[in-house]
């Protein structure tokens, strides 16, 4: 009689389980793909505003009709040069390794930060990097200055906010599966900065599917 | 799965001094626990300190608030006392609710010193570093473990007060009361060891 | 703390009504008062963590999760009736050591001194756990089939690695320690009860809310470390950590109470003439596992405490640019990490040696020899913990010392194997269940173990340490050992702990399956391991993909061979129900002797011991015990052997 | 084994299954030992792209080859065992009521210890400055098993962070890179850090691993002896991408180095700048909390 009831229990809570996994997923974007380039537009937010996790800082997405995404899993076509824009709500909160304050990997080895090309950044003044470390791509993003009169508070923040805009261009490889990552100890209240949103899929951390 | 006994059949009772003997033996096996428990504590003290790390095992602003170390380590020390003449008095069929009170009085001060020593009368955090650590760590786990202690004299005390009250004959009093009182003893000298310990790495040791 | 009297154990008296059965202390109570201390310490922990705000470590609250939990904790216990006895005796009131036996079936869900209904609970929870944990297992070798990261994300795989290796390190050291030494220790040694009945049955229900409690993480964000917990990953870990913190801090508990509660009822309720050396090599091999759990769970927790304490109140053991240290957690984690191995081995080999003479129809080869054995293993595994640590720098010096001494484990346990194979030795050996997993015990054990030599040899090490290769050497042991023999264990005992006959031809498909899958399973991923994948990854090297496909597969198979099993046991113990009689298997050891199941009082009169249960063949061997005359005179009883109280 | 032979001494008159036993097992052992050295033997990583790793993998085969009888040993009895002794039918039948033989039990007992004894002298060996400088494992900031002239060796310096293996060079105005490229045939000296939590570097092929612990220097020293690349991983589990924190060396010709650290040092000039001074252990700001 116990066995029974431990076994029907037993699998009701297994199939809540695997749910609760299979469940959290953050969804793919697709970057859009005109003339044999690609576009991919970002923006990062120092706290996304709503539930699961709204003190926690996040990467967002534009799809092609203008929507914001909160993604990280973003589909690009193989051996394409992508543009990529990033617009970087957030201030800065410095380099936990300063050599990630150098520009590695992208089209002519530059970046550049509200129109001033740059390939090297001064690592205090990195709010987030955008770093794929299979490809060797690692760009710092400028955060924005102390004391903004202007800040955003949730997500996705609209251009009237004070904020950065980073541009650079990248070859796709082949195709593949490539994490990228935030390397700034960005993640408020964990210690060394590196819990939470630094650790989970969807907020500081991805993929780019490369089909 | 066990079956429902068959009409009829009436078990032979248990010695009683068999309870006795499991309570003592259980004491002393829990008591080794406790140690590893604070061996723990005594290899992180020893290690932190010899390792340094960043220069921080014990800046120079954190010292231990001395006073408050003697008074837990003397009223830690005299309910033991307290607790081994009670003990002492039952073996010799004297009463013993006098002393037995007197212990729980003076392991429950103990308690309340600690207390008021974290929320007034420490000089530096739990941030504060190797030291700062251990010092929070072992105290508070220590409390927890004389918690039990308390817990123990205070049951002693109960069951004495009410067994003069109802039982017929002082013998039956103290039959009641001796086997707890071993494995209380037992329990209660290994917690004034490690007190004594606590205060000599903790407060004596620079 | 006291007892001082304990009246006789009684009949079971009628059982009362549902409904009045609803009001008491039950598991229902305990559910809801744990829900209700959960809100109300987190809560509580919130308000405190907001007076002291900017001391928390991390943005989820450490200090009211770990509140929530310990008020959860209090709730269960207060709802079970833990406090009762305690309050009582707090108020004066006498000693009483029977508690909730005489409630019917309803004694299975509350809090019941009766030691054969706290080892069928144990063995129920313990299938269940043990069930979670092999299901997280399917799915990590479901993500496995693809060398990256597809069908769970990264994170979540290492929150279903975590969950697995927790969850099995918690439940298997409970898993024999739990249902069969509770059940059989009293038998063997023909006591009653055990030491301490109702911390017995404390210690089931704080493994049961463990276990729950470590699912919880789920709900928490998961935890990214693995069963080993390892600082400072875990101080930035999100709230899921303190799950595990706290349920594995509970099973510590646990595990210390049950160890001291087997070492003190055998050492003063053994009955009249079960001298030292006649003691059944199963309750040495529980002793000496208890000795381990007193010794090493308490480190365990005190390791936990610390690491509790840095997340909460910002202490820093674990951090070295503070003062701390992170070799600080390898010590005192491997420091129980290594006799929780033993843990984890020592029941296998005492069920092994306990049923090899039945089916082999021989005494025991070697008695003396085997439990030497044990002890020395038991001592020796607490001087090995740092081969864990070989190549992590610290104390390089020591390499040499170390690896001696867990080379030195294998004389021991090599013993086993010899006393295995001289009770084989011109035997008569019948090839039931139980005893097919005994021999599987000893194939899968020599493989574990000689692998178990390339890990202590240092050069060796550094290639296989932290590898598939370290995973598979102890799958070999733990599973292949422990679980294998704890399977023919249940085989074995399950008739006389339900009375009812299992299956023996889906016993046979279920051996033959789970001994094939299992070394199909586990002997591929020792080449994974020295072709260089790390433990622990979601992402391989492509060209290991066949490979673990294969593994995979065998994996799921594997996992359907346990469905076997519990199909046998649902089908012949609750829907057929054929009785096995009181001694299907003709063995000479005590518990056999009695009926099956046995009577709620075990021994109507504590039986005098005659000889050690191993004397198959010897031509006019007495019977094992008497059970007829009355062991003690009113007035003049022997309460140990030797005739004194300790 | 000896020890086999005589139990059939206290075993009764019939001594032939031990006899039997010891046969299979000689038969077997010279069919398999042979084939596992020199069929299977050099097929066992971690192969041959440095010192250490050679020696690594003649260890294996070495420990390979003794743990073949001993396998051998307990398989041909158990299989004799429960071929030739077993029960058939239904009957319950006792066997022969023997209980222990202190000879054979002192024997096993003197066998296993001679064995133990032999492998701890052996693995310790393998340990020894002269042959193998440690076999590549890591040792901590003050090593005890060194190269010959160890100040020579070129010092590496291995940063594990979440998630990613950077190096700094000393000898070369501490320059960092993001790749690994070693000179062939000379003694490296790899320190290994971290700046948050617990890595572990596996330089698979070199044979070398050592864990990165935040506020320690671990040293651990290789000599590559093949123009090759090699993996490196990370054998401890450091948070998310911990199975995705691979790169690629490359072991290269000393002039070849030569030019790739020149080259390294002037398209990382800019950055080099702002990196901290070069020491064995680092304790970044956040170290704490951050926000």
């Amino acid at each position: 009689m116990g066995i029974l009831v431990a076994a029907t229990v037993l699998v009701v809570a297994v199939f809540f389980y695997i749910a609760d996994f299979l469940a959290v997923a953050p969804p793919v974007l697709a970057a859009s793909t005109q003339n044999g380039a690609s576009t991919l537009t970002l923006q990062t937010v120092p706290a996304y505003g709503h539930a699961p996790e709204p003190d926690w800082v996040t990467y967002l997405g534009l799809d092609s009709n203008g929507h914001w995404h909160h993604t990280t899993i973003y589909q690009l076509p193989a051996h394409t040069l992508v543009h990529v824009t990033l617009y970087q709500f957030d201030s800065a909160s410095g380099l936990r390794n300063p050599f990630l304050a150098q520009v590695r990997g992208t089209a002519g080895g530059i970046a550049s930060v509200d129109g001033k090309s740059f390939s090297v950044l001064n690592g205090d003044d990195a709010s987030h990097t955008f770093t794929v470390p299979d490809l060797g791509l690692s760009v710092p993003l400028k955060g924005v200055p102390a004391g903004a009169k202007n800040p955003c508070s949730a997500a996705p923040c609209a251009l009237s906010f004070d904020h950065t805009t980073i541009r650079f261009s990248f070859v796709t490889p082949g195709p593949g599966v490539y994490r990228w990552q935030c390397f700034v100890p960005c993640a408020a209240q964990f210690f060394y900065g590196f819990g939470g949103p630094m650790q989970t899929i969807g907020w500081m951390s991805g993929e780019l599917k490369v089909v | 799965m066990s079956a429902s006994a068959a009409p009829g059949i009436v078990p032979e009772p248990e010695d009683s001094r068999l309870a006795a003997a499991n309570l003592v033996v259980g004491a002393r096996l829990f008591a080794s626990a406790m140690a590893f428990v604070f061996m723990a504590f005594v290899f992180a003290y020893f290690y932190l300190k010899a390792v340094d790390s960043n220069g921080l095992w014990r800046p120079s602003h954190v010292t231990p608030p001395q006073g408050y170390g003697i008074a837990i380590l003397v009223c830690i020390l005299g309910a033991t006392a307290a607790f081994e003449l009670a003990r002492r008095g039952l073996a010799a069929g004297a009463g013993s609710v006098a002393m037995l009170a007197l212990a729980l009085g003076l392991s429950v001060a103990a308690v309340v010193l600690q207390l008021i020593a974290y929320l007034g009368g420490m000089s530096f955090g739990a941030d504060g570093g190797g030291y700062a650590s251990v010092f929070y760590g072992w105290t508070a786990m220590f409390l927890a473990f004389w918690l039990g202690a308390v817990y123990s004299v205070e049951t002693m005390l109960a069951t004495a007060m009410r067994s003069a009250r109802e039982a017929a004959a002082a013998d039956e009093a103290v039959e009641a009361l001796q086997p707890s009182a071993d494995a209380t003893m037992v329990y209660l000298y290994s917690c004034a060891g490690i007190a004594v310990l606590t205060w000599v790495l903790l407060y004596l040791i620079k | 703390m006291s007892t001082t009297e304990s009246p006789p154990p009684t009949a079971i008296t009628k059982a009362p009504r549902f409904r009045e059965q609803l009001i008491g202390f039950h598991l229902l109570w305990g559910v809801v008062l744990a829900a209700l201390g959960y809100f109300v310490c987190h809560w509580l922990g919130t308000k405190i963590g907001n007076h002291i705000k900017g001391q928390t470590a991390t943005d989820q609250d450490d200090i009211a999760v770990l509140l929530g939990f310990l008020g959860a904790t209090l709730g269960w216990l207060i709802g079970l009736g833990f406090f009762n006895y305690p309050l009582s005796r707090m108020m004066g009131r006498p000693a009483s050591l029977i508690e909730g036996e005489e409630y019917g079936v309803w004694r299975y869900f509350r809090l019941c001194t009766d030691h054969k209904v706290v080892a069928v609970q144990y063995f129920v929870a313990v299938l269940f756990f043990f069930g979670v944990g092999g299901l997280n297992a399917m799915l990590i070798r479901g993500e496995l089939t693809s060398d990256n990261a597809t069908f769970i994300q990264a994170g979540n795989y290492l929150t279903l690695v975590s969950l697995h290796g927790t969850m099995m390190l918690m439940m298997m050291s409970a898993g024999v320690l739990g249902p069969l030494g509770n059940y059989l220790v009293p038998l063997m040694i023909g006591a009653r009860r055990m030491a301490f009945p109702r911390v017995e049955s404390l210690t089931l229900w704080l493994t049961v809310l463990a276990g729950f409690m470590l699912i919880s993480a789920i709900f928490l964000g998961g935890f990214p470390t693995g069963w080993t917990g390892y600082a400072p990953l875990s101080v930035e870990a999100r709230a899921g950590m303190d799950a595990y913190l706290f349920s594995f801090a509970l099973i510590g508990i646990s595990l210390c109470l049950v160890g001291l509660n087997i070492i003190a009822t055998v050492m003063t309720m053994r009955a009249p003439g079960l001298y030292w050396n006649r003691i059944p090599v199963f309750v040495w091999g529980m002793v000496t596992t208890s000795v381990l759990a007193v010794l090493a769970a308490p480190v365990l927790f005190a390791a936990l405490y610390m690491a509790a304490l840095d997340r909460t109140v910002e202490t820093t053991f674990f951090l070295a640019s503070n003062g701390g240290s992170p070799f600080l957690w390898y010590n005192l984690f491997w420091f129980f990490g290594h006799p929780e191995v033993y843990i984890l081995a020592l029941p296998g080999f005492g069920i092994v040696l306990e049923i090899l003479p039945v089916f082999a129809r021989k005494p025991l080869w070697g008695y003396r020899v085997a439990v030497a054995g044990m002890f020395g293993v038991a001592l020796l595994s607490f001087m090995v913990w740092q081969h864990h640590l070989f190549v992590s720098g610290i104390n390089a010096n020591l390499r040499p010392f170390y690896m001696f001494t867990t080379e030195l484990i294998s004389i021991p346990t090599g013993i086993i194997f010899l006393i295995g194979m001289g009770t084989l030795w011109r035997a008569r050996i019948r090839f039931t269940v139980p005893m097919l997993f005994c021999l599987a015990f000893f194939f899968n054990f020599l493989i574990g173990g000689l692998s178990g030599v390339y890990l202590s040899d240092v050069p060796s090490n550094v290639t296989t340490h932290g590898s598939y290769f370290v995973m598979a050497h102890f799958h070999y042991t733990i599973m292949g050992g422990l679980v294998f023999a704890t399977i023919g264990g249940f085989y074995y005992w399950l008739p006389k702990i339900t009375g009812f006959k299992l299956n023996e031809t889906l016993g046979k498909i279920h051996f033959w399956m789970m001994f094939i899958f299992f070394n199909l399973t586990f002997f591929p991923l020792f080449a994974a391991g020295l072709l260089g994948m790390p433990r622990r990854v979601s992402s391989y090297n492509p060209s290991l993909h066949g490979l673990n496909v294969f593994v995979s597969i065998s994996a799921w198979c594997l996992g359907l061979s346990l469905l076997v099993f519990l199909a046998n046991i649902v089908w012949t113990q609750l829907l057929l129900r054929e009785p096995a009689g009181p001694n299907p298997w003709l063995s000479k050891s005590l518990e056999w002797q009695l009926p099956s199941p046995v009577p709620s009082y075990n021994f109507e009169r504590i039986p005098v011991i005659n000889s050690a249960p191993y004397s198959y063949g010897i031509p006019d061997a007495p019977p094992v015990a008497d059970f007829g005359t009355p062991a003690r005179l009113p007035g003049g009883p022997a309460i140990t052997p030797e005739g004194g109280v300790l | 084994m000896s020890a086999v032979g005589a139990m059939t001494d206290g075993a009764g008159p019939d001594v032939r299954h031990g006899r039997r036993i010891l046969i299979i097992w000689a038969v077997a052992n010279v069919i398999f030992v042979p084939i596992v050295i020199w069929v299977l033997g050099p097929h066992i990583p971690p192969y041959d792209a440095s010192q250490q790793s050679t020696d690594q993998h003649n260890v294996n085969v070495v420990l390979s080859a003794l743990a073949t009888p001993v396998l051998l040993m307990i398989w041909v009895y158990f299989g004799y065992s429960i071929t030739v002794f077993r029960q058939r039918g239904p009957e319950v039948v006792d066997g022969p009521p023997i209980e222990g033989d202190p000879r054979i039990q002192v024997t096993w007992l003197a066998a296993t210890t001679v064995i133990v004894i032999a492998l701890a002298v052996y693995g310790t060996v393998g340990l020894l400055p002269s042959s193998a400088a440690g076999a590549g494992g890591g040792q901590g900031p003050n090593p005890l098993s060194k190269p010959p002239n160890a100040a020579s060796a070129l010092q590496v310096q291995v940063i594990g962070q979440q998630w990613l293996w950077t190096f700094r060079w000393p000898g070369y105005g501490g320059v960092q890179t993001p790749y690994l490229v070693l000179p062939v045939n000379r003694w490296i000296a790899f320190h290994v850090t971290s700046l948050d939590v617990s890595h572990s570097f596996w330089a698979y092929e070199l044979g070398v691993k050592a864990d990165a612990i935040p506020g320690n220097d671990n040293v651990a020293f290789v000599r590559p002896t093949q123009l090759r690349s090699f993996q490196i991983r990370c054998a401890e589990l450091c948070g998310l991408w911990h199975g995705h924190m691979n790169t690629t060396g490359q072991i290269v010709s000393q002039s070849a180095f030569d030019t790739w650290i020149a080259q390294a040092r002037v398209r990382y000039q800019g950055v080099t700048q702002q990196l901290p001074p070069y020491s064995h252990v680092y304790y970044p700001a956040p170290d704490q909390r951050a926000g």
